[in-house]
């Protein structure tokens, strides 16, 4: 990757000025929402507008991942410029190599949703994809944003259009499902306010770096932890507040599903990394074996529940929390390798391999539900029994099914291996059983995965309708196809990935080791 | 000019591992365009260059004494201290590993396009096995266990597409999703392994894991660690057993066993290279790869010992009974493949290897001569429909003779020498548990004679048990596999006939190495300096040495065989065989009826299918739907989140009826409100007062 | 001799006897009225009898603007009651309870 | 000895100009024919905007302030602010109200007399400074209060919310007047400045006490807070919507004023109690507000019920005693009664002759009918629910800070659990706007009153828009207060 520091747009400040590349982001695509809802009466103007804006957004992306200075870590591309003078709030923008990644992710995602959603949405299309932009510009902003307060409007503000995707677009129980999702989400975050309030109060500021300086005893930073923790395990989720998820997912359009589990969940992995590790540090170590139980809990658990789905997409929702839980996972088990292990390196590693599965995991998910998307558009069903032997009619998506799934599985050679590999051996320097119980996926997850395949792609056509359907058309092409792209890249070559994130992790990994109490 | 030719080249092994894969694209991308003509030319063409140039690393390792080559190709993450790699490790072991497979693949490709020749899937099959030959190079020329596990787990992948090739056969579809399943089971140790040795020996490596393992300093042999506390286990045996679950899984080893026979879905090229000759072999591969890691745990080893023995034995056993000549087959593939986990663990390393070899020729003789019967019978399979057929296809015939005659090990053949030298190194070995792996591995001797030549029998020779009923009359393409299903079993619309040449031919180059390459390779391979320093053995443990003490050559170990027990009882299964299949075949029904109990047992296969499927795969959807129903739609989202949901609906109409409407009721709430207040004033003051 | 605690007790119990007459009579408004205006009559007496107390004038100024007030006060009430009894054909505090909930 | 100072004259300009205006629309009222109407409503506007001019310039400096008429009126930022903002909701509520009340023949001059009489009290309210002009100012917007209920004569139920206001209002001057006579008693004067001095040095501190304890209710029930809230619901659901707008909006700004003047300005020795009380009727009517209005079906009553639990935030930024918590208070103040006005503009823009828009379904399909002003309805709506990035959230956030500030902790975290229980019936009239299909009855043409669209458009941005430019506002806030 390009490693050229072009000093004229990294972080110092003032030069950025000339440039303020991530605000661009940021509300690129908010302003083309406004844009599409004004000028897109006709759904086709909305369409290609909106593809317009996704890609200029996308394309811009591409210069952050390429000017970022991976090996100066830290926040770079930095903007600041004061929102609210007297409680020192800012306007303030700025990318470590985390957040770049998961910006590029959103900016890709985001194009592949609005082209797969080009002949499924033909009601109020204008209104889709407007939404569509506006939560793409504020996952972008969540990523971007170094100022709590700002964190937290776009935290909470992007629940607004996928509450109306879910609402308007959504299947039969859409509106149980939405409201679910908003009311269960917003609880959760709205205690992270409280927290956020109070460490203002302490510091006097909301720059979530001087939140990371603030001294706290103990007793302020399990309090605050746990405030940080109900706001980010909701939002991953972890079990056992997920039972969002699937209801969402199920009743959420294709597009909805993707963006929601390639990137909103990523938003909650984001959180603890930039919250509750650098804030409470000393806290996150007394109660990581809470988090860690969690996640192994989701591993096997939600690994069986997915096992007995009999709803595609329910059964991609459970995986999906089963996948996420190796983040949480790698995350949290970072503070007892750097202190009660003293090695740093294998922190790294597992904190590294939870956001290459972040990353990965946006990937996958994102094909999986948008493979489902295409049986969907068809047949208009998700229930399993309805299809069989798809592969007798459809060869081509069957291959792209099998190599998804294949990656769900955390097949070598895919990205949904890399993953899952660092955080095993991570995990494992830490404790073997931990590490055993994580690698358990590697059985349960194949079983409803290959099950899945087995009673959707293999077999003979039992359903007369099944028999009539077509292969997959251009579109339905260039999204399945750069999914997999990206899927064999990452799995075949994770290095550049590794490397834009490695000194970014190394620094909050070394931020980790000082006791704030 | 000399050096240049005798130092192996980085492209020469990029093109041995990168020839397969692009015709598998090739063939599988655009099968459509390039026809079925084109598929196999470019498969067959990869494969036939990369088995060339395998065979050039060979003699240039073997003969030139070329350095083993160790580099990495590239580097797949570093962070901090760890790094992982994608790189070549070729030294002896290596090359021979390359030949066996790239030589058998070709053969099977040759066979293919005979086999498939009717396929709708033809494009689509070459597309896989070459796919098949790239994983397993890159699993055996990896120099890391990354790479290994990325092998490892991408032929499992092929294995999953070939073994469901007939993707519309529900048992293909269940079998090949067993046979994941079950391999998983196997990685899920594997990849703790692997973490293991990340952890204890700070690399992914071969070169420093061994080096850290044979470093005295370091002694990591005795270090222990307690992962249940107060009991200290010694890391080597944590990480052996680790990593020896793994080839339990690949290698079929009970009780991981059960996949394999039910893979013989696939079509018969597949059992063949996949389900026989390489693949499952890997697992063998991989510790005798370790040997070094290996070596520092008595425990493993053992445990290794016991599990090898067993399989060899018990799933023999079964082989007997079976009916479907595939089956047969995959049974004593089982057991082989038993014979080489014993001979791992009485480090035997290089008889395990070179029994592996053997194996390879002469197993996958076995199962494309099979095969071969299958096309002549209209892919019938039941040889009790078959009988006789040695005058309809001689060729087919005396090549099955030669594997057959292999596999018991008659003298001068190549089973002979790998299977005797097994067998002498448990006997020599002192190892704990050698005596219960001696019995099985003799037992097992007879057991494997009786089904061999039951099959034999059974199949070529006897009276026809078919009938032909002619009403098509004679017309072509026999082998066509579609027709099969019209006819009863035991109905053929033709008489069976000889295979076409491109099935015979591979049977013939196969007969060759099976009947030779015993006898010119046992010298090198065991008893010589063949596998140079790619095997470690700890003195104490080297039986092969200890066996090599009376080596006079491969004639001489021949008579020396002749003399000992294992020929004879290898001779007395052939008789006992011979006497019931040939001559008395009543008294095959008669044995079964008397030993009703003993060939139920087996018929079930100890009943472990059902065992699993009840237990892992029933009870596994059981916990499930339990999980979901009363964990999720339960209690969190019943109980937790909806109960409060409906515990505030419930709440809120029952309290709006204060607002009752009336006035006085308004103006009362007011009043008790101002008393309230009033009270805790005067509440506060007390207090401060 | 009569003390400004007199005053005060007496000023009390007008009230609670207003108050006590809005939430307990259940019969009709004017009632209600009436009693509004006794409770503004005991607050009188306290101002009253503060001010001279205190000897201060304000607050007998404030009882001129209350008693206005209430005077005011008392004639908007008995129009909306007015216009209660033309929709209602009944000042019955009883029948008053058609919004609720 | 009291001498008359012509300076006080300029503090009292606005209210003197209003009254002037009142006075002189009465009259012309009186002669022009009902087709006409619309003079009055231009020139009660006008008046409006004349006051709002002559409040601007003579804003007077921050931090302080001058008495008037012997400390009888107090001329400082905080009236002058909240002066502004009454006057503005005012404006809205003509706006909004004109279509509404053409349709019923409601639009009579007693609407904009009584409407800029109850500005009037307000103004003066909120620039109390002694118990007297409290009082005054109170009763002058409760009883235009009462009056404009039962606007409507013939509607029963107009009626039924006017006595029952009326009652209850009056039983509540009662109580606040007698807390009064308490208070004076106990400090000896009816000025709050001295009243505020002499708080220290007292023979009788329980007289005062409990004089705290009734002006308290009285300011509770002006503001609707828990157990004093019971007229509120009644009332807004029976007035006319137009009425029910005005009532929703302004006077919650001028019972802020209220409060402040009298518990910090008066009784500010005795915060320490007062505090206690306002944080458990905070608690009162959050529980109660949110609890209620998920229970309802009629949006006016729902919105009723709201208010009740903002009034709960409110108290919220009240119980630090701080002037940053009093600013906080008012930005809530400020920020309720301006999405409270389109809340229920939105329903009058809704309705027409035989047809009260006022259901919750009543909204069933807007996004189908018109997605403009389905938009702004749910601006309004995640307004109110307090969601980012709107104005309603950084109000309910600034109230928080400065109750955890105050070491509230508890009470923000039980204001935040009923938030999140308040934020479902919200939820619902989104839902019911954008994902419920519309019954054919209601795909009727919106009217087409210009100004009201207008308005109530730009009214519904602000409230996005001063989610991000909430600043200025804040600190204006915070000067206002000197805090």
């Amino acid at each position: 990757m390009d490693r050229c520091p072009r000093r004229l747009i990294e972080g110092n400040d003032e030069t950025m000025a000339h440039w303020p590349l991530l605000s661009i982001l940021v509300w690129l695509p908010i302003i083309g929402a406004l844009a599409v809802l004004a000028f897109g009466r006709r759904a086709d103007t909305a369409r290609w507008l909106t593809l317009l804006v996704a890609l200029a957004t996308f394309v811009l992306s591409i210069p952050l991942y390429l000017h970022y200075d991976a090996a100066r870590g830290g926040m770079q591309f930095v903007e600041s410029h004061a929102w609210i003078d007297s409680l020192k709030v800012f306007y303030a923008l700025g990318v470590d190599g985390i957040a770049v990644a998961l910006v590029v992710l959103t900016t890709f995602t985001s194009v592949l949703v609005i082209v797969g959603a080009w002949g499924s949405i033909d009601t109020r299309v204008s209104q889709y994809m407007a939404a569509m932009l506006a939560l793409e510009g504020m996952l972008i902003g969540v990523f971007a944003a170094t100022d709590a307060l700002l964190f937290y409007v776009f935290f909470e503000a992007m629940l607004i259009p996928m509450f109306i995707i879910i609402g308007i677009w959504g299947g039969p129980r859409r509106v149980y499902a939405t409201l679910k999702f908003f009311i269960y989400t917003f609880l959760g975050s709205i205690f992270m306010l409280v927290g956020l309030i109070y460490l203002h109060m302490q510091t006097g500021e909301f720059s979530i770096a001087a939140f990371a300086a603030a001294n706290l005893d103990m007793k302020e930073q399990a309090w605050l932890f746990f405030a940080f923790l109900i706001a980010f395990a909701i939002k991953v989720p972890m079990w056992p507040v997920h039972t969002w998820l699937p209801d969402a997912h199920v009743e959420a359009p294709t597009g909805g599903s993707v963006i929601l589990a390639a990137i909103m969940l990523k938003v909650g992995g984001y959180g603890f990394i930039r919250f509750s590790l650098p804030i409470t540090p000393d806290a996150s170590q007394e109660y990581a074996w809470v988090v860690i139980a969690m996640s192994l809990v989701a591993v096997v658990y939600i690994g069986y529940v997915a096992l007995v789905q009999d709803d595609m997409k329910k059964l991609i929702a459970y995986s999906s929390i089963a996948h996420m839980a190796f983040v949480t996972l790698g995350i949290f088990i970072t503070l007892a390798l750097v202190r009660t292990h003293a090695n740093a390196d294998a922190a790294r590693l597992g904190l590294q391999g939870a956001m290459v599965q972040m990353v990965s995991h946006g990937f996958v998910s994102g094909a999986m539900f948008s493979c489902i998307g295409v049986l969907y558009d068809r047949l208009h069903s998700r229930m399993i029994k309805d299809y069989g032997g798809v592969v007798n009619v459809m060869p081509w998506y069957a291959a792209f099914f099998v190599l998804f799934a294949m990656a769900n599985c955390g097949l070598p050679g895919t990205s949904g291996f890399v993953g899952e590999f660092m955080v095993i051996l991570a995990a494992f320097q830490d404790n073997a059983w931990v590490a055993a119980v994580a690698a358990f996926t590697l059985i349960i997850g194949a079983a409803y995965t290959l099950w899945l395949v087995k009673r959707v792609i293999f077999g003979e056509v039992t359903n007369p309708k099944v028999a009539k359907l077509d292969d997959l058309d251009a579109r339905e092409w260039i999204v399945l196809g750069s999914f997999a792209a990206a899927v064999l890249v990452v799995g075949i070559y994770p290095k550049p990935l590794t490397d834009l994130m490695e000194t970014s992790v190394q620094q909050i990994v070394s931020a980790l080791l000082v006791s704030k109490a | 000019m000399k050096e240049g030719w005798f130092v192996i080249s980085k492209t020469m092994l990029l093109m041995i591992v990168l020839l397969p894969l692009f015709g598998a694209v090739l063939a599988g991308l655009f099968g459509r365009r390039i026809g079925r003509v084109g598929a196999h030319t470019v498969t067959i063409a990869g494969v036939a260059i990369s088995c060339a140039l395998s065979m050039v690393v060979l003699y240039q390792l073997v003969w030139g004494g070329a350095a083993t080559y160790n580099e990495n190709l590239y580097t797949w993450f570093t962070i901090g201290k760890y790094s992982a790699h994608v790189g070549f490790l070729v030294d002896r072991l290596t090359a021979m590993m390359m030949v066996v497979v790239t030589f058998v693949s070709l053969m099977v490709h040759v066979y293919t396009i005979g086999y498939m020749a009717e396929d709708d899937g033809y494009q689509r099959f070459f597309s896989y096995i070459a796919l098949f030959t790239f994983s397993m190079l890159m699993l055996v020329m990896s120099n890391n266990f990354l790479q290994l596990f990325f092998g490892w787990e991408a032929v499992g992948l092929v294995s999953y597409l070939l073994i469901g090739f007939w993707f519309k056969r529900p048992t293909a579809i269940f079998a090949n999703m067993k046979a994941f399943l079950v391999n998983r089971v196997g990685d899920f140790g594997f990849l703790l392994g692997i973490a293991g040795v990340l952890l204890w020996f700070g690399s992914l490596d071969y070169a420093s894991v061994f080096a850290v393992a044979q470093d005295p300093a370091i002694d990591i042999g005795s270090r222990t660690v307690e992962l249940l506390a107060g009991h200290p286990w010694h890391v080597a045996t944590i990480v052996c057993i680790c990593l020896f679950i793994g080839a339990m899984g690949k290698s079929a080893q009970v009780p991981l066993h059960v996949w394999l026979p039910d893979s013989m879905e696939g079509p018969t090229p597949i059992s063949a290279l996949i389900h026989a000759a390489t693949m499952v072999t890997a697992g063998i591969f991989m510790v005798a790869r370790m040997s070094p890691l290996f070596e520092l745990s008595e425990t493993a080893l053992t445990f290794i010992l016991v599990i090898g023995a067993t399989t060899a034995l018990f799933t023999g056993l079964i082989g007997v009974v079976q009916n479907d000549i595939k089956r047969v087959v995959a049974y004593s593939t089982l057991s082989q493949l038993g014979y080489m986990t014993v001979a791992l663990g009485v480090s035997a390393y290089s008889a395990a290897v070179f029994h592996l070899m053997t194996h390879a020729f002469f197993k996958a003789l076995l199962f494309l001569g099979a095969g071969s019967v299958i096309i002549a019978m209209h892919h019938e399979q039941d040889m009790r429909h078959m009988g006789g057929l040695r005058k309809y296809m001689p060729i087919t015939w005396i090549t099955m003779w030669i594997g057959s005659l292999a596999l018991a090990g008659t003298p001068f053949f190549s089973g002979f020498f790998s299977k005797d030298a097994i067998i002498e190194a448990v006997h020599e070995s002192h190892r704990s548990g050698a005596g219960y792996a001696y019995f099985c591995v003799m037992a097992g001797v007879f057991v494997t004679a009786l089904y061999s030549f039951r099959l034999l029998y059974l199949t070529f020779h006897g009276k026809e048990r078919f009938v032909v009923d002619d009403h098509h009359g004679h017309g072509h393409g026999h082998d066509a596999h579609d027709d099969h299903g019209h006819h009863a079993p035991g109905h053929l619309a033709h008489a069976p006939h000889e295979s076409p040449w491109v099935v015979t031919l591979p049977l013939v180059l196969l007969a060759i190495p099976s009947i030779a390459i015993g006898f010119f390779t046992i010298g090198p391979m065991l008893f010589g300096d063949g596998f140079g320093n790619a095997i470690f053995v700890r003195e104490a443990n080297d039986v092969i040495g200890e066996i090599g003490k009376g080596w006079h050559g491969a004639v001489g170990f021949v008579l020396h065989g002749i003399m000992q027990p294992p020929f004879w009882i290898a001779f007395a299964g052939f008789v006992v065989a011979t006497w019931i299949w040939l001559f008395r075949p009543g008294i095959a029904d008669a044995a079964e009826r008397a030993l009703k109990p003993i060939h139920t047992l087996l018929m079930n296969k100890y009943w472990i299918d059902n065992l699993y499927q009840a237990v892992f795969a029933r009870g596994g959807i059981g916990l499930g739907r339990g999980l979901w129903r009363v964990g999720d739609a339960g209690l969190i989202d019943g109980v937790v989140v909806n109960g409060s949901a409906r515990l505030v609906d419930r709440v809120s109409t029952a309290v709006r009826r204060l607002q009752s409407g009336y006035l006085y009721h308004y103006a009362f709430a007011m009043i008790l409100g101002l008393i309230l207040l009033l009270a805790g004033l005067w509440w506060i003051v007390a207090r401060a007062a | 001799m009569i003390t400004l605690a007199h005053f005060l007790v007496l000023g009390a119990l007008l009230f609670c006897i207003a108050v006590a007459g809005i939430f307990i009579n259940r019969k009709n408004v004017i009632v209600l009225l009436m009693c509004i205006e006794l409770m503004l009559l005991a607050v009188n007496t306290n101002f009253v009898a503060f001010s001279r107390y205190l000897g201060d004038a304000a607050g007998q100024v404030f009882v001129f603007f209350i008693l206005t007030v209430a005077a005011a006060e008392a004639a908007i009430g008995l129009a909306i009651l007015v216009v209660l009894f033309r929709n209602r054909a009944t000042i019955d505090v009883t029948g008053i309870d058609r919004l609720k909930g | 000895m009291i001498e008359f100072n012509p300076n006080d004259l300029r503090a009292v300009l606005p209210e003197l100009v209003l009254l002037g205006a009142t006075c002189a629309i009465l009259l012309v009222d009186l002669f022009i024919k009902p087709a006409q109407r619309d003079i009055t409503h231009w020139l009660s506007l006008l008046a409006l905007a004349v006051t709002a001019v002559f409040v601007w310039n003579g804003f007077p400096v921050p931090g302080q302030g001058t008495l008037a008429f012997n400390g009888m009126f107090v001329h400082d930022g905080i009236a002058a602010t909240l002066k502004l903002f009454i006057l503005l909701t005012a404006a809205l509520t003509f706006v909004y109200g004109r279509n509404y009340l053409g349709e019923r023949g409601l639009r009579i001059g007693e609407f904009y007399l009584l409407v800029l009489f109850a500005t009037l009290g307000m103004m003066l309210l909120v620039s109390a400074g002694s118990l007297i002009t409290a009082y005054l100012g109170l009763e002058l917007l409760a009883l235009s209060s009462y009056a404009l209920v039962a606007l409507n004569r013939d509607s029963a139920v107009s009626a039924e919310a006017a006595i029952k206001y009326f009652v209850l209002g009056a039983l509540a001057s009662g109580l606040l007047l007698y807390g009064m006579s308490m208070v004076y008693g106990a400090t000896g004067t009816l000025d709050l400045a001295r009243i505020h001095a002499s708080t220290g040095s007292l023979q009788h501190p329980n007289l005062l006490a409990i004089g705290l304890v009734f002006i308290v209710v009285g300011v509770a029930f002006k503001l609707g807070a828990v157990p004093f809230h019971m007229w509120l619901p009644d009332v807004y659901h029976g007035a006319p919507t137009a009425v029910t707008t005005f009532i929703g909006s302004a006077p919650k700004l001028a019972a802020f004023g209220m409060a402040y003047r009298l518990l910090e300005g008066g009784l500010g020795g005795l915060s320490a109690q007062w505090t206690l009380m306002l944080a458990l009727l905070a608690v009162a009517s959050l529980a109660v507000g949110n609890l209620f209005a998920i229970a309802q079906t009629n949006l006016k009553r729902m919105l009723a019920y709201s208010t009740i639990s903002h009034v709960g935030f409110l108290l919220t930024g009240f119980v630090g005693a701080t002037p940053a918590g009093y600013a906080a208070a008012m930005f809530y103040a400020i920020s309720y009664a301006l999405t409270a006005a389109v809340a229920f503009g939105m329903i009058a823009l809704l309705a027409r002759r035989g047809f009260e828009a006022e259901e919750i379904d009543d909204f069933r399909g807007l996004n189908q009918r018109s997605p403009w002003y389905a938009g702004i309805m749910a601006i309004t709506m995640f307004s109110l629910a307090g969601v980012p990035p709107l104005f309603g959230f950084f109000a309910k956030l600034l109230v928080l800070k400065s109750a955890i500030d105050a070491g509230f902790l508890w009470l923000a975290i039980v204001a935040i659990v009923f938030a999140i229980i308040g934020l479902y019936y919200y939820l619902r009239v989104v839902k019911v706007m954008y994902f419920d299909a519309p019954a054919d009855t209601e795909s009727l043409p919106l009217p087409a009153d210009r100004p009201l669209r207008w308005v109530i458009s730009i009214n519904g941005l602000a409230l996005l828009a001063l989610g991000f430019l909430w600043g200025p506002l804040f600190d204006w806030c915070n000067r206002a207060f000197g805090a």
